[in-house]
């Protein structure tokens, strides 16, 4: 593809990051980006930073709309902390996300739009490619405007519809730099724009044109990056983002329990695409309440488990204060249900298009009365897939609601994710009721598991009555004795606690002991496992023990904590993890790292942290 | 509610009695309470509701009349103060063979659940609704409730309440409900036959029942109840008749082209011509808001049913969507979901 | 909403104008968004209101309508979801004095918060409600909404919506509200003189203001706001005048002794004598709902105020009982209550 | 009063139970023989056992109503564990609370309600009375019905009105077992039938019938008992239950910090007193919605307090779940509200009629994200009172939601209660904003507590807008700064922690230090001093810490802690506080000892559990 001999530096892994004002298209930019590195073999991640308003006022710094992409021939586990590589389409994106672009990092700018009004709605006082600001980079100041109306001159279209094209031209900029396939970008056009064919070869023409420009350029054309494929295991890929890795999980479970899928949900950011991607596929029967509220949410799924079907319900923080009460109902009529919260940053309203991880202690003990849940969480994007699965298993099989946290960066961000096969998924067994069954009463248990039996509706010989007043022990009816409510929430916290037998033990990632363990949950993952290799890579004692079972915690877990000098626990909100740990195990001491910004961590700054608790070299 | 049964299974049915719908739960309503007359007729039509008897659900929230479903010997569910709507559209969404009765007070269902309330009419999902009104809480020894009479002393009004009750009707009306009955705890043939008319509606039916509390609120429907009142206060509605009533018959309701009024057989020339006939099936709402509305001493109280309109049910709509979309979808199971869209093989 | 103040302060009022309500925020609504104009038109009318500028409360839940408060330059309370009418009803209890306005949507007061949104309207509590209606949730980016007519796609219905919608007005009525209005958002004299007249009555005012969503629900209602068919299908009622409209004003509304009917001046003989005369004041809701519930293709829209009949408010009984009991308790203070009653000396 | 010569025992302290229909008037019977103890200066306690229905079938043992008061001339701090003297008006009462009856207490039954049709309603195979089964006590058997008819026959009432009054013959013989006095019964007999000369004559007469009976049956007439006056501090007394306490705790906030009160309820067991008493003191100015549902009682309560009225908002366990949410909002408003959680035995709606300490954990962290708030608990019915107000002080004062928690026990409870003056209480300063301030910003904070100013709407030149989305600092604008919200997030926090600046240290009852420190809250105080100073006497090491203050905990605590070599933490729960001790300190190790049966600790049982940690005796 090259067009003359150049250097082509061979990179491990990069970080793109494209920005524009909301209109500027770049979360498609980013995702014609991204199909150019599947299909060059990458590994990659991707985020978009969608403005916390619709649509705020064009040019502003609060309307920028951005989409990064980590890519490699590594394993890629974030979509990255800081920028190889800035697309800024105008002067608010460049404002914005300076502070997000490497020291040296490349930017690449329109500058037909740096003109005075735009500077000034973007809060500059000075030009910044032309006053000093930013000469540790490499700008490469292009005339994107400009040169992409010159390169569809020809077609005779109208110069808005070809504005709308910038961001075309700006692709074909990053796919010279790093030596990208038209392919997928053409077929995307093609699919696209079907009934229009001028527009399909209007965008296929700006695409070369930005291609073109930058072979031509002198601080561009002398170097490009190659960025091998990563060593994938055999399979088949595609990429997912957390909340439709979820959603596909749920379905799979309900196929795979022979269970029909009921969803009782309202909407709320960062949650809402659950909804909307099941209510795609109602082709495999899954059935839908888009309810009035959370609480007509949750409470319609437990009907709908009631009823026999694999209910679940989905929400994100404040939906989930809301469901607080019907998750008790759940506990106590021993219903399977999964309840998704997909958090983001409190309290109250907080900042609702941020992602924190703060709402564990609420998904622990936010409810009155001794009701203990099963509590997980997922750890990518991807595995947002197993996890819904997992919870829905769990769920099924020992008869009890679980609530399993994800987060806003989960859910928005995307992976590559391997396609299993659903026949190689785990069974999932629920224990159905027998028809006719005369030794069924409501609250006879399972002598392992503890979990009661599930007597559908409709089932000849089971009627049976059972609701939220306290229930005697087997038969299920309303008991105010006193000996009866103790055994019964004994019964009730045992069947959580039991679970654990039935989980995989805590994986270590690194040596079995050491100086110090990274204890961490939930959306973090990828940085954690980022910055802990890194500092194995550099010969420290360190290993990570990332949690996805919570509540109940793996059996292994006090005999792992034993094994390290330290411990630290680093996460998203003032110390939630870290306090649950502390009641569980006191004879640790558990030090803490915290960050409630609606940020990520960076693997720097745990680096930096983690090399606090490490024996000082000699 | 019209579920088809096979001829044999009706053969079956015929052979239930009441005593096959009746659990081995003590009955813990106190004496006197009307709970146990609504019970009663309740137990009593099941055999002829058509259906077999593991695909009837009881469903309640919380409340003196939420106990409802521990008596009744089906599948039942006690649940949650105020959300026995949304159980039961889980229930009905989940599985829309089964016959649903949602037993509900007027605090359960307007106070606390006035959202589902309104929501589950306006969905018009094939639901039995009765709502036991007693115009108080009962359960919780009687604080007023969002029907209690404005000025009414309650445990929590004790100079009397300073708010303008719900009509029941009329609220279900302007969320869209589209079957309003109103029976009375103290005329058990009535309430059955109201009952099975709501089981026979398709959508949600909606049952006001006028019941005593003895214990907090006694005597709150006697204005149009007691035996002095009944026969002068109370119209029975039935579908193409005349509206006629009055110890003597002869008594009749006419609209004046602004509003109903009550007019006497026999005076000022006026015939059982000029009544107004009863619609229930009138689409347009006006006129059973303002049946639903009657209340003595200018008005007889209306009982039976006074609405009742076809309209689709959301289960069966979803059922439909599902059916297509099975058909046109390639997507037929969760690997071809996996597969579909951009992949590449590594 | 009638708060008297005196003639100086009235004189202090003139001087105000829509700049003393600007508040410093930039307005972050999407270009083109109706809520622009209704936002202009509300800050024009608050001068107007006769009521002191600190004595103004915009309470809001959350929706992009719910952001309201923060760009007018008053006391203002941003809510949680759903919630924004109990917020407006404590505000509005503590002080009477206030003028307590509320911004929702028809996510915000129809979803979440149907139930605070019935119950405010049966206390009657006096506070300005305007419901942006948009039928659709426009901040969580395009999901159905329960004013969202059957059969739309939407991000969360994509074959189409299987339910009913609610009718606001008919909602509103049916829960007792004793104002209800409907303006639109392309209207703005319509929509100053419609809040206006909210602000002035006495008891909960319902606006339902037509707004367009230009980004998830663009032209929903085109059917009757757009240039070409907004002449046809708008009717303005205004109290005690005949019900008349159409481009050339000769199409008029008439009852047929059951329904609505929209009838051409001059054809069959009928002139404007024989057309409804708005009557806003009508207790008996019956006429009101048809008149809310009229819509394209069959009837015009009815814009205007609709509803508006006098009814006590809750707050001003409250007070009432409260001055009542102060005259008559011999409890006047903390000690008084706690030595009440059987005590005794040791 | 005494009519023949005969032994008085002096006693210290006296558990008496009166058991019958729900119809029998044992609550009434109960209250007139506390009024008589009060007037003999006993200082006493009581609760009532109600049915869990309203009006159960009378006869059976589900219908049972109960009132237990224990008197003495010692302090009294519960309403006793087991009864010295029964009074079952039938044989279901009788039934019922056998178990609750001393080895050997007395009995005293109707003997002509011992029908055979009774005795089987009640679940008896046959007759206590006449088996050997009650061989053991002290068994009165008082022919009650036929001789409450004798004693009127002369006035011609109707029969079933004379049954009606069967509960003051049974009075009058406790009145002659306990030498009370006529006066406080008559008393209320004239005002309470003051339009019936007849009845009050009637029900005299059966008192004095009931006592002349007692006088003339030997097992009784040759022992009376005297508990003499209590050493109380000179005062005016009161007998008071929680419910009544606590909201009259907070109409003495309204007053002392001059804000009106306003209320914003919903009614649920065993809460709805509360409300109930407020609305009948609207001469004190108390506004009060009896609201829609729970959501609507605490968000109302948030509006009032914005427009500058001292807000509240009284629940139980499922309705404070439902109430999570709107808790978040008063948090990040920072606008101040209590909101009282009388805590019921949960799960789910559970045994609603029951009492439990188990909604701790959900007051501490059910809500979403970084949410803190300021939790306190009262520890008897008379000092809910005191935490009524404290709970009102603290929230003003440092413009914060707090949770107060009381539970059934105390709430329907009654105690003797010494009067205090208002003006004598301590000061409640709110921090309102002055008009035209034009320092004032929304979120400038008082330096030392770190509270935010009360701007009331209405008040001139202080117009602002607040919300529930993240807020900066100083100007409380809509901020989505990631170092803001960290900083907010900190803020929130540190000022609830500071509150600890502004708390009583905690107590400690008994010696400094010792061999066992046991630490209890809430409800249970009463049953953990009378065995602590049961054991202290005994000689034992042990010493109680009763903690009222939860979040933050009072600064003291550890230094208390360090002291003991063993600390017991006892619940009514499955272990909730002690979980938050141990995420708190966790260098101690922490005994627990949990019931969970809707029922209270025995001081018994207590004092067994705390002897097994105490060195052998040798
Ligand atoms: C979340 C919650 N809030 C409040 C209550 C208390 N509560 C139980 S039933 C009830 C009202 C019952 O009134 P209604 O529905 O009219 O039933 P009735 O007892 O009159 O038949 C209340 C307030 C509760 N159980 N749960
Ligand atoms: C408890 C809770 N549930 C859900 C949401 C998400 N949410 C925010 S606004 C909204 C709907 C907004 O619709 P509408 O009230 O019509 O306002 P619009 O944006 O259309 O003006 C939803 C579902 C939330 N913020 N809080
Ligand atoms: S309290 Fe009233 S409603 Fe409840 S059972 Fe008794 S009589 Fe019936
Ligand atoms: S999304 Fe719709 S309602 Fe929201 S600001 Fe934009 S145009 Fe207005
Ligand atoms: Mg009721
Ligand atoms: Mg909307």
């Amino acid at each position: 593809m090259t067009s003359k001999e150049q250097k082509v530096v061979e990179l491990e892994h990069v970080v793109v990051r494209f920005a524009g004002d909301s209109g500027d298209g770049m979360q498609l930019t980013g995702s014609l980006f991204s199909d150019a590195a599947a299909i060059a073999g990458n590994d990659f991640a991707t985020f978009p930073d969608y403005p916390a308003e619709i649509r705020a006022p064009q040019g502003t710094v609060s309307g920028v709309s951005g989409f990064q992409i980590h890519f490699g021939q590594k394993e890629i586990h974030t979509s990255g902390d800081l920028a190889d590589v800035l697309v800024a389409m105008n002067p608010a994106p460049l404002k914005k996300n300076l502070m997000w672009v490497k020291p040296s990092g490349t930017i690449i700018v329109d500058t037909d739009t740096f003109t005075e009004k735009a500077l000034s709605k973007a809060g500059y006082d000075s030009n910044p490619l032309e006053d000093d600001s930013l000469k540790d980079y490499n700008l490469i100041k292009a005339p994107i405007s400009t040169m992409t109306k010159t390169s569809v001159e020809d077609l005779g279209l109208d110069n808005k519809m070809i504005l709308k094209s910038r961001n075309m031209f700006a692709l074909g900029i990053m796919f010279f730099i790093f030596n990208r396939d038209f392919a997928s970008a053409d077929e995307f056009f093609e699919a696209k724009f079907k009934s229009n064919p001028l527009v399909v070869e209007s965008n296929k023409k700006i695409l070369r044109a930005g291609y073109n420009f930058a072979d031509s350029v002198e601080a561009l054309s002398r170097i490009t990056y190659s960025v091998e494929p990563a060593e994938l295991a055999k399979g088949k890929y595609r990429n997912i983002t957390g909340n439709v890795a979820t959603a596909w999980g749920f379905i799979a479970a309900a196929e795979r329990s022979g269970r029909p899928l009921f969803l009782g949900s309202y909407p709320i950011t960062p949650a809402s695409e659950i909804l909307q991607e099941l209510s795609k596929h109602k082709s495999l029967g899954i059935k839908i309440l888009q309810a009035e509220d959370e609480i007509a949410g949750i409470v319609s799924a437990v009907g709908a488990s009631f009823a026999g079907s694999f209910a679940i319900t989905t929400t994100s923080g404040p939906g989930l204060s809301l469901k607080s009460e019907a998750i008790g109902l759940a506990v106590m009529t021993e219903l399977p249900i999964v309840i998704v919260d997909v958090q983001r940053a409190g309290p109250s309203t907080g900042m609702p298009t941020k992602s924190e991880q703060s709402d564990l202690l609420q998904a622990l003990f936010g409810r009155n009365g001794e009701a203990p849940c099963i509590v997980i969480a997922a750890s990518s994007s991807a595995n947002c897939f197993y996890y819904a699965y997992e919870a829905s298993k769990l769920a099924m099989e020992h008869m009890t609601p679980v609530i399993l946290l994800t987060d806003g960066y989960l859910a928005n961000g995307s992976e590559v994710f391997k396609i299993p096969q659903v026949a190689e998924l785990a069974e999932i067994n629920p224990p159905l009721a027998k028809p006719n069954d005369e030794n069924y009463f409501p609250y006879r248990r399972d002598p392992e598991r503890l979990n009661r039996f599930w007597a559908i509706p409709g089932t000849e010989g089971l009627r049976h009555r059972i609701g939220g007043l306290e229930k005697e022990d087997v038969y299920g009816n309303v008991s105010h004795d006193p000996l009866n409510h103790q055994l019964m929430c004994e019964l009730r916290a045992e069947k959580v606690a039991r679970v654990a037998d039935y989980i995989k033990p805590q994986e270590i990632i690194g040596d079995e002991s050491g100086d110090l363990l990274v204890v961490s949950w939930g959306g973090t993952y990828g940085v954690m496992i980022e910055a802990v290799q890194e500092m194995q890579q550099a010969g420290k004692k360190i290993s990570l023990a990332h949690f996805h079972h919570i509540n109940p915690l793996p059996k292994n877990t006090e005999e792992i904590f034993k094994r390290f000098k330290k411990i630290i626990v680093p996460e998203l909100n003032l110390g939630q993890f870290v306090l649950y740990l502390r009641m569980q195990y006191q004879q640790f001491t558990f030090h803490q790292y915290n960050k409630v910004q609606g940020l990520p961590f960076m693997v720097q700054e745990l680096v930096d942290k983690f090399n606090q608790l490490l024996p000082e070299e000699d | 509610m019209a579920i088809p049964v096979s001829e044999s299974e009706v053969a079956n049915q015929i052979k239930l009695t009441k005593d096959d719908f009746v659990s081995d739960q003590m009955v813990k309503w106190c004496p006197g309470c009307g709970d146990h007359a609504i019970l009663s007729s309740f137990q009593k039509i099941l055999p002829e509701a058509g259906v077999k008897k593991e695909n009837v659900v009881v469903v309640s929230g919380i409340g003196c009349s939420s106990r409802f479903p521990y008596y009744v010997k089906t599948y039942g569910f006690h649940g949650i103060h105020g959300r026995a709507a949304a159980l039961a559209s889980g229930i009905k969404i989940s599985n829309p063979e089964l016959m649903v009765w949602m037993i509900t007070g007027d605090g359960d269902s307007l106070a606390i659940g006035g959202n589902h309330f309104i929501h589950v009419l306006r969905r018009n999902l094939d639901i039995n609704i009765m709502l036991f009104n007693n115009k108080i809480y009962g359960l919780t020894k009687g604080q007023y409730s969002p029907t209690t009479p404005t000025g009414h002393k309650t445990k929590s009004s004790p100079q009397g309440t300073i708010e303008h009750p719900f009509n029941v009707g009329e609220l279900a009306i302007g969320a869209q409900g589209t079957f309003f009955a109103r029976a009375v705890d103290t005329n058990p043939k009535m309430m059955s036959a109201v009952m099975l008319e709501a089981a026979q509606h398709k959508g949600t039916s909606l049952i006001e029942i006028m019941q005593n509390c003895v214990i907090f609120n006694d005597k709150i429907h006697a204005d149009f109840t007691s035996r002095e009142t009944r026969d002068e206060y109370q119209i029975h509605l039935e579908h193409g008749k005349p509206m006629i009533f009055g110890k003597n018959n002869n008594k009749g309701i006419v609209f004046n082209g602004n509003k109903l009024e009550v007019v006497t057989l026999g005076e000022n020339g006026i015939t059982e011509k000029d009544l107004l006939v009863h619609d229930k099936t009138q689409w347009e709402a006006g006129m059973h808001v303002l049946l639903a509305n009657m209340k003595p001493p200018h008005y007889p109280r209306a009982v039976g049913v006074i609405r009742a309109i076809e309209d689709f049910t959301y289960e069966e709509k979803l059922d439909q969507m599902i059916e297509s979309e099975k058909q046109h979808s390639k997507i037929k199971t969760t690997d071809d979901l996996l597969n579909s869209g951009k992949t590449w093989d590594i």
